[in-house]
């Protein structure tokens, strides 16, 4: 299941839907990963622009890949603003058992920040300005640039 | 027709073009010089779908999509 | 943080928890672990026997090594019994950065299951049995077991 | 006199041994031949401390645990 909301997440709210939700479907390992936005830079907040289409067939593969294993995913994500100490992801596996859970958790947070296509801006005095030191390019890029 | 989009910082309108190819895209695009950077750092999706090549044929009513560096999270 | 409950955990009150009392903390990342009761082998539920001494040192020992990589750990766990797919053990990290936290949880987890003392067993047809085959000696076991 | 005690699973009540050492320990235990396979897979703790060797002074009032293999979670 993949949520996107406007704004932050209400981050018990959604750890406990999902716990709820497979309360029964007897997984042994349960792994939110939940991202806060944090004071640095003199930064007043976050904002975030999603491009949907392409992010649903990232995750569409990634469940697929958790199938694979016995394991399930969830996520969700904030467009738009999110300010200091509110947070705007969460990334969960339930997994059977501890080890693919571990590994599973962490494989799919780390693809998430190298592919998933969303963009960052830091919110700072009044402006949105575009994260590009924080950016990564997705794997792949630059074909265009290439001379004809 | 081919439709071009340039997503998250990439202020750009999207384009309407006549071209049959990503070869053709790249020169037309590689004119403009404030896309220099963004084409070197971004990925290409063509109907969704990134793509690793300019090899790929276009045909009418395709979306191409310019995906600059990203940071989720 | 460590604490331990007779019997099942509230997991989504204890993720909230956990989640507000660090809201201000300026971590980035927080990841807790959770455990479940799996249906398996025809159990009814599990029971545990912990001690709490060496529990607590092995458990600061931890909370040090966190430090040093400027994280913080919490912990849950189980005494008692606790029945299918009720939750017995949550272990959570906060950090400022995300590597830190994957890699954290995942060190924290596996040395729970390879040192804590704690000991685990089946409830099946009403009786209490040491799950063994599923036990791991601590390091350094058997010095007493050596020919004089 | 130390007390020795045997948690988890060791179906076994504490002792109070009148031993200066812990080899004096494993001399005594090794004679019970319900206890020989978690002497082999027991860690052991001074003082709540665990301890790899069996070269540990005891003293008047030490207390010694017998840790038998652990699945917490």
């Amino acid at each position: 299941m993949l949520s996107l909301y406007d704004g932050a997440l209400d981050v018990p709210k959604i750890l406990k839907e999902w716990y709820e939700a497979e309360a029964t479907s007897n997984y042994g390992a349960y792994i939110p990963f939940v991202g806060t936005v944090r004071s640095e830079d003199g930064i007043d907040g976050l904002s975030f622009d999603i491009y949907e289409p392409i992010l649903e067939s990232w995750y569409k593969a990634w469940e697929e890949k958790a199938a694979q294993k016995g394991a399930i995913i969830k996520m969700a994500h904030s467009r738009g603003d999110v300010m200091l100490h509110e947070s705007s992801y969460i990334a969960a596996v339930f997994s059977p058992k501890r080890r693919i859970a571990l590994e599973f958790i962490d494989a799919f947070v780390e693809d998430f920040k190298a592919s998933a296509p969303i963009w960052k801006y830091d919110l700072k005095n009044g402006e949105r300005v575009y994260a590009k030191d924080r950016s990564t390019a997705i794997r792949g890029s630059g074909i265009l640039g290439a001379k004809q | 027709m081919v439709r071009v989009e340039f997503l998250g910082p990439i202020q750009k309108d999207p384009l309407e073009l006549d071209i049959t190819n990503l070869n053709e895209l790249a020169v037309l695009l590689q004119k403009d010089k404030e896309l220099a950077e963004w084409l070197t750092n971004s990925a290409v999706a063509v109907n969704d779908t990134i793509v690793s090549s300019l090899d790929v044929a276009l045909k009418d009513g395709d979306k191409i999509s310019l995906l600059p560096p990203v940071c989720g999270g």
